[in-house]
């Protein structure tokens, strides 16, 4: 370790020592490395900001420094997990940087089983889609700026992942949001990807507000936004959750869904394709939307005291079902092959969410693993065939099985361990989330978990069909393309080979009865897991899930693949005049056959319009009314101004006053500042207005004041 | 454009004497470009159709290698003159506008007058601006100064007269009217020459 | 990259930058401003310091020179064309005077030749001094002003010791020079033509020329400020300007070594040595350089001459009265600003019946508006103070 | 303590004759119907509060609106009215029309009059004790980063992110040169 | 002798003036310059309570530098808007400004 | 405040420093026409005042008062007539912190270095006014391009002056010049060193080029480049404006040139004269070395052309603010560790 860094530690150190609440709890050899681990988070932190300045100067014009904060994270959090498996890192730093009452405000790091995961998982993942990035987004107009933004992004993801607190976790959190909100809208010459960023920022903001609302009431009734403290005192019964419990853990869970784009919320990952594949495939690997499955299992404690959040877990359960049975009914009739890829993250992470929900934390933490691997495979797999025919829609590939031999590979590696295919990665990590969601359905023989089981085994059997179409569709036929295609460079196909090795042996990682790596990872934790141990794999579910997988490929194959009449050329393979009318009948002719659910799946259940029409625009009609009959008519008259409007305002000025805790918060105070936060994304008007308003309550205030 | 330093280092103090005399060189350009040279006093000019005028400069830029555009003018040939001396006979072809372009080469002396004769009623003819951005100008001149339409010319504005100026003063029919009005004073001085009172007889 | 991608890059870079800027604003520089040497009028559209687009309006002091010379007999003429690049009038006469020569037939005697040479040399020296003060002055520098006025002070007294005149010779005579003052036919043949002393005075102006050059070299050419305004600015690829009709120092600074000294003289270039000096890449600062080198090229062939000049008489025999047989001819000199040549039509008689006038500068500037066009203010500036036009030049 | 006494005290003098200065450009900032105007009032607003700010002896305070304000933000601002081209002349839609400013005339008086009843209940006549001379500029120093060495940082990266902002904002996008 | 409310009032007077300029004007760059002065206000009060309570620690003209410092970058970045806007827009008039409500 | 004298006290002063500045800009006006002119060969004014020319800055000055005092129809006239006011009050009121001697300075404020920084920005203020009050697009052009010159340079003469600061650990100007008469020990020998030889060089440079830039002059002249802008934000000013506008510029050069004197040269400090003698030499001590910075710009005047204003902001962001930063980040390490 450089001098520079030993001294910075060692300043970490001091500050441990002398800072007020400073806590070592280390267990185990892995204590000296933990305490060095805050580096973690900061380096790529800094290294983002360098870019930012100093990126243009710097050989490779920022990648160069992005690949070496990733590559520093991967060694570092490679090293901790070696580490915790052999000795069992459970270790947790603070230091606090100030108080607001009796709160303290702490900036620190946790380190256990589960954050160092992620941090292998950040860092290995990122590594390999930095390294990929360099080629793919050569000649960018934005080229540093980008991975200014990718950088703060992993980041932002590693302070989330670090945090050991609410604050620091949200402020991970919101850099997360910011910067995806940047890369998404990377392109932003074209106002669909404006609207895309856009539309994923509101739809997160609107979770948001609910984490916000439920980390404040669960920390306001224990006394600390520190984890640890908040599980202790709730395992011994020392906060005044009470009924509460209910509503924070929901509030929690749905600024998880939000992040983790689940089902009602999931309308905004889709379009966020529109930003570049390097940033789709961290994010659906390993940065943003595991930060909802990851924020769900960092308070799993919680989740598992049933006196406060017993029936959360079952809209887990439910949501998490949902997800993943209709998001990937949505895969099917995709043709831009990123979006299919997307739904089928939804999907996937479905199955996380609903694991975790039943309660097999090491399933759903096992299966985020594994999906890491694969899925950030199948989007460089993705990104290099759209590097190579300039399109993201399958109708303009085919037959590139010939073209790219080295993408091919790597991305049937990769459908199999995402369809599940013995033994590669998926396989396991799934048959493993079935066999709990069964466990639990027998012991605890509930609607939700049997309905979970159907849907998950429904839901490997659509991965597989949505899969068999993907590849069909894209490797194989007649190249219907304009591009010339062309195998990726060395720098782009490296990455997916090494992606390849992890996506097909990972699952090997924990065999149950035989391995279970992950299973003594993602436990390490200073608070008891309670889950079923399986002690070896379960047969008799294999035997039913195999089978369905196979056939979804077979039907798959049947439908979408050359020999059939719903593959693109239409023509068994031979090669043709693959013009564009020709081509828009082949699309059209795909479309076709699936007459009755096609239309409610393009148009993705109605979803967004749902929104546009039942919320957005009846909101904003009325509420741009109201303010301008206010405008009209109470601002006139600020004499008269009655006591509700003075309410009004007053909540107005609550809310922009800001989300900091100054004591004065109540459950009331929050369910006003929600009530804001909605109003504010939904009327975004006139400046001039609000401060009238606020100013006229502060009058009235004051005048009260000063009267009585 | 390559322009080697050799061009120039070739061009040594003491040309060496062509090997084809300027009348024969400006026929074959002229047989080539399919236009009529004529050759005086060492300046050679091509005539050449007004309808095939701007293929005719780009061959001769492209094939001829005078791609040196050194200006653009016209020629009022008139028999009525207000000022001046009148021409006596217009070879045949009685009022006539010429515009006439001169192209060079840059790596030696070659160079040709290029002519298009222009009715007086239908002063119109290609712009070369498409070949050569210099044109803008000279065109705009001769159509200050005699009024002849160049078809392409983007930017055929006044470029010398006034906006609201009557009349193309280079015309042979423009009367410069200030010496109408007082002579020139310097009419009657002829300088005294060398040699006057050697041989007086000599001027005859 | 080669010159004219730099050229065509930073022009790219402009049209994407000004679409997101401010609307532009016009600006009008000139008629009456200190850059314009004269009375040349540029509406500018700027963005900023960004020039959108430029239009120049010239014509503010056209004298009609054209139609003037076909009511002005062949002698009266000379003292016309010396009024159209006034910093080098001598160098204007002598195409014209050649021509009428060449219609006529008259060869000048051999000293006259010599004698026309020297002072276009001279003439050369004098011109590119004004531009060698004046452009340093527009980018601020002030004391090359000086350094290189003081010495074309003394080229102008040269100049004057022969001709009498400083600007405006009027020194040409068909069929050779004006003999000097009160030679009559008894010293005609006899080199008293030429002031006593005169020779000698020439040899060591010329040595003062070349210790001017040296210093201007180390206080200009050399200066890292002088550098930065002007290195890679207004960059002219090559086939810009010959498709513009540049010549002269400014075609030879982008590289096309294209002299008429050699190419088509008709003064005894021939028998001295000097080089064709030339630039590559074509920028304000190589604009700059090739000019200064020119004046020491100038200085040689003036030592060269000097010690050359043969004796003999001055002018040829040529009738009294001068009237020029029917014909048409183009003579072309190397000016010190570039081509400059006379198109004369004769139809007999004493005056021309057309004389078309190539002036050097208007082609020379008739470049501004393609290489203005999204440069910034200060370097219209040194964009145009380094093409070295004279507005007698453009306007005639 | 009538008016009269109040008027005997030389510094009320002084207090009169920067504050009245200060209140009179204030108003102008908000009714001038020429942009550059406006802010060159500001200017003499914000001067006025400097010298206030000597008067009561916090010099680097004043110095500090000197330098930050007059000295950056004015000319910030005036660069910005003159980029967005600020006629020289008056111009008619820099404030909404009449009806909208008399609610907002009401509104400000109210506040006044609030705050001046608030004040005047409060304090009564209680008197300000000026310094004999002013504040080292050490001892500030001292105190910030003593007392306040978190909110100075707090401030300090407030600034940067600031900064960072306005690049990001105002500047143009141009196309990277990619290796 | 000098009473502590005058300088209160003052500085009440200059808040009421620059929040009447806040709501009335229609020009960005105007609203800003009376959030300026508003924030002027404040600072005369702050030094004033400061020489009042002859504070040791100086604490009314600490805040009045965070102050000054919070509003110079305010500026910094409310003109780096203005002029984005007004690229965009061609306009600085806060009623057009409203574009997020659609 | 207390005293009685107060502004009695102010105004003597005041008119002082006014006094000193006319004073001192007519020889700085004519010692750079004479300087110049022998740089360039020339031998300057000649006639003026009978002998050596020495009257041509009064003649000049003369001459501008009885031209006519033109204001612009279109212009914004009361700002346009007090714009001049502006700028010359800047640069009076710097004169009143510099030390002539101990004893010998009209106000020796606590924090003397940043008033000077604080004042000096004002000028740039009333160039703006100036510029855009014309109701001419050169004048405007002017007027932005002397702002945007003025916060390129307001943040390097900043931290050269903050370097300065930190070594000598006040901000008065006096207490800066005293910590320069502090000896030094070095070995056997003891002597005091003005701070351009202990450590100061950087600043001192990066002082006297954000100086030079901040005066406008050459080759930073932008804002009144003549042969671009014609005159710049002085297009439309003639007479006593004008002239006001013309001694401003020279009194600041002068003035920016004492503190040059004060910050790094030691001000009115000089070796071997015993303290009590300060008094008395110290005004000529400080304008000696101020001369010699007068010297050095007239002499990078005449030696250089004109900077284009993107050239001058890549000057000032890429190269002077960055060493300025380093150069305090060594000094700081130097001042806490010595």
């Amino acid at each position: 370790m450089p001098a520079a860094v030993a001294q910075l530690s060692r300043v970490a150190v001091f500050l441990q020592e002398h800072g007020d609440s400073a806590e070592l709890a280390q267990a185990g050899d892995g204590g000296g490395l933990a305490a060095y681990a805050w580096l973690i988070p900061v380096v790529p932190m800094v290294v983002a900001f360098l870019i930012l300045f100093f990126g243009k100067y710097s050989p490779w014009k920022g990648w160069g420094m992005a690949t070496a904060a990733l590559g520093f994270v991967a060694v570092y959090g490679t090293v901790l997990a070696v580490a915790n498996l052999r000795d069992g890192i459970v270790a947790e730093f603070s230091v606090n940087v100030g108080d607001i009452g009796t709160f303290a405000i702490e900036w620190g790091w946790v380190v256990d089983g589960l954050s160092i995961l992620m941090f292998f998982l950040v860092g290995v993942v990122g590594l390999l889609v930095f390294v990929y990035a360099n080629a793919y987004m050569k000649g960018d107009a934005r080229y540093t700026w980008f991975f200014a933004s990718f950088t703060l992004f992993a980041g932002g993801m590693l302070v989330l992942v670090s945090a050991p607190n609410f604050i620091q976790l949200i402020v991970g959190w919101e850099l997360v949001g910011v910067s995806s909100y940047l890369l998404i809208g990377h392109y932003w010459e074209d106002m669909d990807n404006i609207d895309a960023a856009n539309k994923a920022f509101m739809t997160n903001k609107v979770a948001d507000a609910a984490l916000f609302i439920g980390a404040i009431i669960m920390s306001l009734s224990a006394g600390s936004f520190q984890f640890s403290e908040i599980f202790t005192r709730m395992i011994e019964g020392q906060t005044t959750l009470g009924q509460f419990g209910f509503w924070a853990g929901l509030a929690i869970f749905i600024g998880a869904m939000g992040k983790s784009a689940q089902f009602p919320f999931h309308v905004w990952l889709p379009d966020a394709m529109a930003g570049p594949t390097p940033v789709s495939a961290l994010m659906h690997a390993a940065t943003m939307v595991t930060a909802g499955v990851y924020l769900i299992a960092r308070l799993f404690p919680f989740y598992q005291l049933p006196e406060f959040s017993g029936s959360v877990s079952t809209i887990i359960v439910i949501i998490g079902a949902i997800t993943l049975l209709s998001m990937g009914l949505l895969a099917i009739v995709q043709d831009d092959i990123k979006r299919v890829l997307a739904y089928s993250t939804v999907s996937q992470l479905g199955y996380m969410v609903a694991a975790l929900g039943v309660g097999a934390y090491t399933a759903g933490l096992f299966h985020l693993f594994t999906h890491a691997f694969f899925k950030a495979l199948l989007f460089l797999g993705a990104g290099s065939i759209i590097h190579a025919v300039h399109s993201n829609n399958m109708s303009d590939m085919g037959g590139l099985r010939k073209y790219m031999p080295a993408t091919f590979w790597t991305f049937l590696v990769g459908t199999a361990a995402l369809v599940g295919i013995f033994p590669f990665a998926g396989f396991w990590s799934k048959d493993e989330i079935i066999s709990s969601a069964f466990f639990n359905a027998t012991n605890n023989p509930e609607f939700a978990v049997w309905f979970m089981v159907v849907l998950s085994i429904l839901g490997a059997f659509i991965t597989a069909f949505y899969m068999a179409r993907v590849v069909s569709l894209t490797f194989f036929g007649t190249y219907l393309g304009d591009a010339k295609p062309h195998e990726s460079p060395a720098v782009m196909v490296v990455p997916m080979v090494a992606l390849a090795v992890g996506a097909a042996t990972a699952g090997l990682l924990n065999i149950p009865g035989l391995t279970e790596v992950v299973t003594d990872w993602v436990t390490t934790r200073a608070f008891p897991i309670v889950e079923h141990h399986f002690a070896q794999p379960e047969y008799f579910l294999i035997a039913i899930v195999t089978p369905v997988v196979l056939l979804g490929l077979f039907i798959g194959w049947r439908l979408f693949g050359p020999s059939s009449e719903l593959h693109y050329t239409g023509t068994g393979g031979e090669a043709v005049d693959v013009s564009a009318p020709q081509r828009k009948v082949a699309v059209e002719r795909d479309t076709f056959r699936i007459p009755v659910l096609y239309p409610v799946l393009e148009n993705k259940y109605y979803i967004d319009d749902l929104y546009m029409n039942g919320l957005v625009r009846p909101t904003m009609g009325p509420i741009a009314d109201a303010t301008l009959w206010v405008d009209m008519n109470v601002v006139d008259a600020v004499p008269n101004l009655g006591a509700g409007v003075a309410r009004y305002a007053a909540a107005a000025v609550a809310v922009i006053d800001d989300n900091a805790v100054d004591g004065f918060y109540n459950v009331t105070g929050a369910t006003t500042g929600a009530t804001g936060s909605f109003l504010r994304q939904l009327f975004p008007g006139r400046v001039q207005q609000y401060v009238a308003l606020s100013f006229a309550g502060v009058v009235i205030f004051a005048a009260l004041f000063v009267i009585f | 454009m390559k322009m080697s330093k050799r061009n120039g280092a070739g061009l040594t103090a003491n040309q060496p004497e062509p090997t084809v005399t300027r009348e024969e060189w400006a026929e074959g350009v002229a047989d080539r470009l399919g236009g009529e040279a004529v050759v005086e006093f060492d300046t050679a000019r091509i005539y050449v159709d007004r309808e095939k005028w701007l293929s005719t400069i780009r061959r001769a830029r492209d094939e001829e290698g005078l791609n040196f555009f050194s200006w653009l003018t016209g020629i009022d040939w008139s028999k009525e003159v207000e000022v001046g001396e009148g021409v006596e006979d217009v070879d045949g072809l009685d009022e006539r506008f010429e515009v006439m372009c001169r192209l060079s080469s840059v790596e030696n002396s070659d160079a040709a007058h290029f002519v298009a004769r222009l009715p007086k009623d239908d002063a119109v003819i290609d712009s070369l601006v498409p070949l050569f951005g210099g044109a803008e100008w000279h065109e705009r001149e001769a159509h200050d100064m005699f009024g002849i339409d160049f078809r392409g010319n983007p930017n055929l504005v006044n470029l010398y007269l006034p906006d609201a100026f009557v009349g193309h003063p280079l015309l042979k029919s423009f009367p410069l009217l200030t010496r109408e009005v007082k002579p020139w004073p310097g009419d009657v001085d002829v300088e005294g020459m060398p040699g006057d009172d050697e041989e007086p007889g000599a001027e005859t | 990259m080669t010159d004219r991608d730099i050229a065509m890059r930073h022009r790219s870079e402009v049209a994407v930058s000004v679409e997101l800027e401010t609307p532009g604003m016009t600006l009008n520089i000139g008629p009456q401003h200190p850059s314009t040497h004269g009375v040349l009028r540029l509406i500018a559209n700027v963005d900023g310091e960004r020039i959108i687009s430029v239009q120049p309006v010239i014509g503010y002091m056209h004298r009609g020179y054209e139609k003037l010379s076909e009511v002005r007999t062949y002698v009266q003429i000379t003292t016309l064309v010396n009024r159209i690049d006034w910093v080098a009038g001598f160098a204007s006469e002598v195409p014209y005077i050649v021509a009428v020569e060449r219609l006529m037939g008259v060869e000048p005697p051999e000293r006259a030749q010599w004698i026309r040479l020297i002072l276009s040399e001279l003439a050369r020296i004098a011109s590119h001094l004004v531009f060698m003060s004046s452009y340093p002055l527009e980018l601020g520098a002030i004391t090359p002003l000086f350094h290189a006025l003081r010495d074309r002070e003394r080229v102008l007294e040269l100049i004057e010791g022969v001709t009498g005149g400083r600007f405006h010779p009027n020194f040409n005579r068909v069929g050779g020079v004006k003999p000097a003052a009160g030679a009559g036919k008894q010293q005609r043949g006899v080199s008293q033509d030429i002031p006593a002393g005169w020779f000698a005075q020439t040899q060591s102006t010329m040595e003062r020329i070349f210790g001017m050059c040296d210093d201007l070299d180390t206080l200009v050419v050399g200066n890292e400020l002088f550098k930065a305004r002007t290195v890679g600015v207004g960059i002219i690829p090559a086939d810009r300007a010959i498709e513009y009709g540049l010549s002269g120092p400014n075609l030879r600074a982008s590289g096309v070594p294209y002299d008429l000294r050699k190419v088509e003289p008709h003064l005894p270039y021939p028998e001295v040595e000097f080089n064709v000096i030339s630039a590559e890449s074509g920028d304000c600062h190589d604009r700059y350089v090739v000019r200064l080198n020119e004046i020491r090229e100038a200085a040689k062939i003036v030592l060269q001459a000097v010690d050359k000049i043969p004796s003999g008489p001055l002018v040829a025999k040529v009738p009294r009265l001068i009237k020029v047989p029917k014909g048409q001819t183009y003579v072309r000199g190397e000016n010190p600003k570039g081509e400059f040549g006379y198109y004369i039509i004769s139809e007999g008689g004493q005056k021309p019946y057309r004389m078309k006038i190539r002036s050097t500068s208007f082609s020379n500037l008739s470049i501004l508006p393609w290489i203005l066009e999204g440069q910034l203010i200060p370097d219209l500036v040194a964009v145009m103070g380094s093409l070295d036009f004279v507005l007698g030049d453009v306007d005639r | 303590m009538t008016i009269g006494d109040w008027l005997t005290e030389s510094a009320n003098w002084a207090f009169l004759f920067l504050a009245i200065p200060t209140f009179v450009a204030s108003v102008m900032v908000v009714s001038s119907r020429n942009v550059v105007r406006a802010v060159l009032y500001l200017v003499i607003a914000l001067g006025g509060s400097a010298a206030l700010f000597l008067m009561l002896g916090a010099e680097f305070v004043g110095w500090t609106v000197v330098l930050v304000y007059i000295g950056a933000v004015i000319i910030l601002f005036l660069i910005g009215i003159m980029i967005t081209r600020a006629p020289l002349t008056k111009s008619v839609d820099l404030s909404h029309p009449i009806s909208a400013k008399a609610p907002a005339a009401l509104l400000s008086v109210l506040l006044f009059g609030v705050v001046a009843w608030a004040v005047v209940e409060s304090f009564g006549l209680e008197t300000i004790p000026l310094p004999e001379e002013a504040t080292r500029t050490g001892e500030i120093g001292l105190s910030i980063f003593t007392s306040w060495v978190i909110p100075f940082e707090v401030v300090s990266f407030v600034l940067l992110a600031a900064l960072i902002g306005g690049i990001v904002l105002a500047r143009k996008d141009e196309p990277a040169e990619v290796p | 002798m000098m009473t502590i409310i005058q300088w209160i009032l003052l500085g009440a007077a200059l808040f009421s003036v620059g929040l009447y300029g806040v709501l009335t004007r229609r020009n960005a760059v105007l609203v800003l310059a009376s959030v300026e002065i508003m924030l002027a206000a404040v600072n005369i009060n702050l030094v004033a309570f400061d020489t009042y309570l002859s504070d040791p620690a100086y604490t009314g003209q600490i805040f009045a530098l965070f102050v000054i410092a919070l509003a110079a970058a305010e500026v910094g970045v409310g003109i780096a808007i203005i002029l984005m806007i007004f690229r965009n827009r061609h306009s600085v008039d806060v009623d057009e400004l409203d574009l997020m409500r659609y | 405040m207390t005293s009685g004298f107060f502004w009695l006290d102010t105004f003597v002063k005041v008119a002082i420093a006014l006094g000193f500045m006319l004073g001192l800009a007519l020889p700085v006006i004519y010692a750079e026409l004479k300087i110049m002119a022998h740089m360039q060969n020339r031998v300057g004014p000649y006639y003026a005042g009978g002998r050596w020319g020495w009257a041509q800055p009064i003649a000049d000055g003369l001459k501008f008062v009885q031209k006519e005092d033109l204001v612009p129809a279109d212009a914004d006239a009361p700002v346009f007539k007090t714009a001049p006011y502006v700028v010359i009050m800047a640069t009076i009121a710097i004169f009143v912190v510099i030390p002539l001697g101990p004893d010998l300075v009209a106000r020796d404020l606590d924090l003397g270095a940043f008033y000077l920084l604080a004042i000096s920005s004002i000028g740039t203020l009333g160039v703006l006014m100036a510029g855009w009050s014309s109701a001419n697009k050169y004048s405007l052009m002017g007027g932005l391009r002397a702002a945007a010159q003025l916060i390129a340079y307001e943040l390097p003469l900043l931290l050269a002056v903050l370097a300065v600061v930190v070594q000598a650990g006040t901000m008065s100007l006096t207490g800066i010049v005293e910590a320069q008469s502090a000896a030094i020990t070095i070995g056997p020998i003891s002597v005091s060193l003005p701070f351009i030889l202990t450590g100061q060089i950087i600043s001192f440079v990066i002082f006297v080029i954000a100086m030079v830039a901040e005066l406008s002059r050459i080759p930073f002249d932008m804002p009144i480049a003549e042969s671009e802008l014609t005159m710049g934000y002085l297009t439309e000013y003639s007479s006593v404006r004008f002239s006001m506008f013309f001694l401003a510029e020279y009194a600041s050069l002068i003035a920016l040139s004492m503190v040059v004197a004060t910050l790094f040269l030691g001000g009115y400090f000089v070796p071997l004269v015993p303290e009590a003698w300060l008094n008395l030499v110290g005004p000529m001590v400080v304008l000696g070395k101020a001369a010699l910075i007068v010297f050095f710009v007239l002499w990078i005047r005449s030696t250089f052309p004109r900077l284009r204003e993107d050239q001058l902001q890549n000057l000032a962001w890429r190269w002077l603010i960055p060493i300025s930063l380093v150069n305090i980040l060594v000094i700081s390490f130097f001042a806490v560790a010595i």
